[in-house]
């Protein structure tokens, strides 16, 4: 496996976009990281498109009719949340296989009035579905529950995963990238009306539409474009291993260390090592429990180290400097795409208002229920 | 419920794993299967031991109907149609199984859920459907 | 990129599994083919799953929940018809890339009454689909048009289309995973009704559900395993070029042309060391164009070559011994593993009535429209 | 047509490249765009030049009306709800650009058909929206 560098990015501000088709969005942030690797369609070897809702449309062909076809392998892939950083992957693969020299990955998706309410529930007996009868399959009760889980555990409060949101709309103040551009108070978040307890309305990831993209290529050839390449020092995804609750509770905790772990020994990289983190706070109890998943705090620690702003830009160790899901929103299959592209503009000293200054290592971690995790780890 | 039977109709669970005899005195329970080689114990049916990859048939288990409750969030908005608030649980049951489910009576507040409070199951029908047939689900609730 | 091994084969009978979920069949072809290969998910390092109508449903993961979780990557992958051997060059890579030894490929549908005339037509203005209004995006139109192009260049005549018919209904009649198996004379053919001219039902394939697994390992470790390990020679994947009209009549020639000269290369063979064919027959025309495609014969000589019977088992070059898509049924995400599983069973002497004696080589050939085309070479 | 709009209805076209003017005495005809670096001609718009790659804005073209019949099929089985037989065509422009269109004005059977015979497009009301608003299609015959 040779190694592979990220020449380019390209992300278009999350949002709504009704009157365009999805593979219109797409094309979009294509171009842009095809204009920041200072490349064409024609310097591309392969293509990999992540899109979930769309995902039998062939949205990585639709994306070369509009801007370049040239015969190409095109794959398209599903993953649930994880369905852009898989995408990634293989052009990740593709280009460390030695295969070929330089490959796109493109996520991207139209969510329409679905958001995380869509999916889940599942066909029950008799034409009715279980949901609401028989418990909840649907994400916000999920990583309610996770959330709970963790108080369990460890006493974690409401105000605890409160501030994480707090923390997250204050990043997003400087993303123009992001859906929503809203500072909010620790009251503002805890009077908002509760979702799935113990996520209110602002701790929860909104609705929308976007699309995301990056140009990989040979640490060789990165090496010729630029003098200070970035490496991707990991891409690793993990499913679900056999854990006796998982059949029933997504044990999204499981994955996430299980895949940090891999991940860490395939970089060569310790926790210790990141200067920031874009991880998937779909929710907000989600990002207290990655805290400890991917390693930042020990365990039972994840509270404390949200009390005493240790991830905020600024902090020990910054996490979601972009707003996160919760600001930028979660168009699934973008956000895989979209939070690499984070990681590299930080890495580049590109972050703007953001910026994570001398930010020389960073991750990006996705996880999709059903269940996929993947890890990225950039390195300047 | 017999009347439905007698005229062709019949009750069904709300998912398969729900078992319904054909004898009405015989109490409806979540049916499981256990791993003849390590075990493990699954709700419902698999092709194979998910955890030892054992192909062997597994046994039938009828799963206990009091468990203890591991977690739960409260919802207050659903997918749409979806009648809000409830408990959305996670219990436990000794088998070693979970069981996804809501909990009834009880305010759905968290202050009147304890963590590995005991709780037990029962069904109710909750729907009849286009061909007329009683759609059982079944439910928890703070054990007597 | 190291040599890459297929070890074992699994495909269940297509037909019409109404009860069954999508992810059962797709187990059931799993464990087959791991059995086939005397292995257990244990062994497997990656689960590539191709599924297209529910490609957003962790049909791979879904599989793991059936027959082992152990925590491996898994991708699921889309690509119109060719989902399932694209999900299949997943696997490929996976091995031949030198990240993971032994991988697996499942390839699935569930068509319910979809059929071929699912998907396409696409969204028009005012609500209003433009199918039938503004010509025709459906597949029987598209095969027809693509077939009276051949007339229209070579004076092909509708029987001979209908010849390829008969032939690959004779074949079927060895093939217990085919769903039909009933020869049908040439009047049988020609006198059924018309589908889109010129193909008459018994031209077109049947909608049926369907799964099909692969095994794929290093060279080295198939040599522990057997004596005769099928060789993977080639897994080629393209894509669309830019031509002037396949903007509007999707052009089916010229990607399967571009593949089969990327494949003959990969390789190290070409068309005449091949000792047997299954390709893409989603309708009879389609079977025309590809003989010529595919090298089987030259420019024009395609209706030549049926009309000498040249492409029945026993001929120069057996084409679709199975009785193809025609009488097998067209399970989109099974199709692509199922027809490599055919072309092994072939290699390794295991294909029964219908087995080509002493086959060495064989090419398995799918095509997607919107477009993707795969082919895949095996040999002894 | 005209009544539609005063009435704030529109004539809208079934595909985004059937271009209809705001005034009446404009036919309507079918938009394409052209490569300004290499000359390549798409019927309706795109991002990027798929021949050359060249982001460079388009050139916005005028279709002719007039082309000749590349190939055909006689559709008997389509889509529930489609009316057949009908005649699902690519017609080639001279400008360089394939259309796919219905061939109407000769009954639906491949003796009424020639290779590269004359067509000529023309427009048709074929169906009136939610909304009111009628929508107008493109359909080729042979050219008189
Ligand atoms: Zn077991
Ligand atoms: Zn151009």
């Amino acid at each position: 496996m040779r190694e592979v560098a990220m020449v380019g990015a390209g992300m278009i501000k999350f949002g709504r976009y009704p009157e365009k088709g999805v593979h219109e969005l797409a094309a979009q942030a294509a171009l842009l990281a095809l204009q920041d690797a200072d490349m064409t369609m024609k310097d591309v070897e392969l293509l990999a498109s992540g899109n979930l809702y769309q995902s039998s449309a062939m949205i990585g062909q639709r994306i070369m009719k509009e801007i370049g076809q040239t015969g190409i392998p095109v794959i398209n892939v599903a993953n649930a949340c994880a369905t852009g950083s898989t995408a990634y992957r293989e052009a990740y693969m593709a280009v460390a296989s030695g295969a070929y020299d330089t490959a796109l990955a493109v996520g991207s998706e139209q969510m329409g009035k679905m958001g995380l309410l869509g999916g889940g529930g599942g066909g029950g007996g008799g034409g009715i579905s279980p949901e609401g009868i028989v418990g909840s399959g649907l994400m916000p009760a999920v990583f309610g529950q996770a959330g709970v889980e963790h108080m369990r555990n460890y006493g974690t409060t409401e105000e605890q995963f409160a501030k994480i949101a707090v923390k997250n709309h204050k990043h997003s103040m400087h993303n123009p990238y992001s859906q929503y551009q809203v500072e909010m108070s620790l009251e503002d978040v805890m009077n908002a009306r509760t979702i799935a307890w113990p996520n209110t309305l602002y701790m929860c990831c909104p609705t929308g539409d976007g699309a995301a993209a990056a140009v990989l290529t040979t640490m060789e050839k990165a090496k010729q474009l630029t003098t200070e390449p970035i490496k991707v020092a990991t891409s690793t995804l993990t499913s679900d291993p056999y854990t006796e609750r998982d059949l029933t509770m997504p044990d999204v905790n499981t994955l996430t260390k299980n895949a940090s772990k891999l991940a860490y020994e395939d970089a060569g990289v310790g926790a210790e090592d990141l200067d920031l983190v874009e991880l998937h706070d779909c929710f907000a109890t989600a990002e207290m429990l990655h805290y400890e998943n991917l390693g930042l705090c020990g365990e039972g620690e994840a509270g404390k180290l949200i009390d005493d702003k240790e991830t905020y830009v600024g902090g020990r160790i910054p996490v979601n400097a972009s707003g996160g899901l919760l600001s930028k929103g979660h168009p699934l299959g973008a956000t895989g795409v979209a939070n690499i592209c984070e990681v590299y503009w930080h890495l580049k000293g590109q972050a703007g208002g953001r910026q994570v200054e001398g930010a020389k290592v960073g991750l990006a971690h996705v996880i999709g229920l059903g269940s996929a995790c993947t890890i990225h780890i950039l390195q300047k | 419920m017999a009347e439905a039977e007698t005229q062709g109709k019949q009750v069904k669970p709300i998912l398969p794993f729900l078992h319904i005899s054909d004898n009405p005195d015989e109490k409806p329970y979540l049916a499981g299967s256990k791993c003849k080689s390590c075990g493990a114990t699954y709700l419902g049916a698999r092709m194979a031991c998910s955890k030892c990859f054992s192909t062997e048939p597994m046994e039938d288990v009828k799963l206990s109907d009091k468990g203890e409750l591991h977690v739960f969030s409260i919802v207050h908005q659903s997918a749409p149609g979806i009648p809000t608030p409830y408990v959305a649980a996670i219990v436990d049951l000794p088998e070693g199984v979970s069981v996804r489910c809501n909990i009834e009576g009880v305010e759905p507040d968290p202050k009147n859920l304890k963590f590995g409070m005991p709780v037990e199951m029962y069904t109710e029908i909750v729907h009849t459907d286009r061909d007329g047939n009683d759609i059982m689900a079944f439910k928890f609730r703070p054990a007597k």
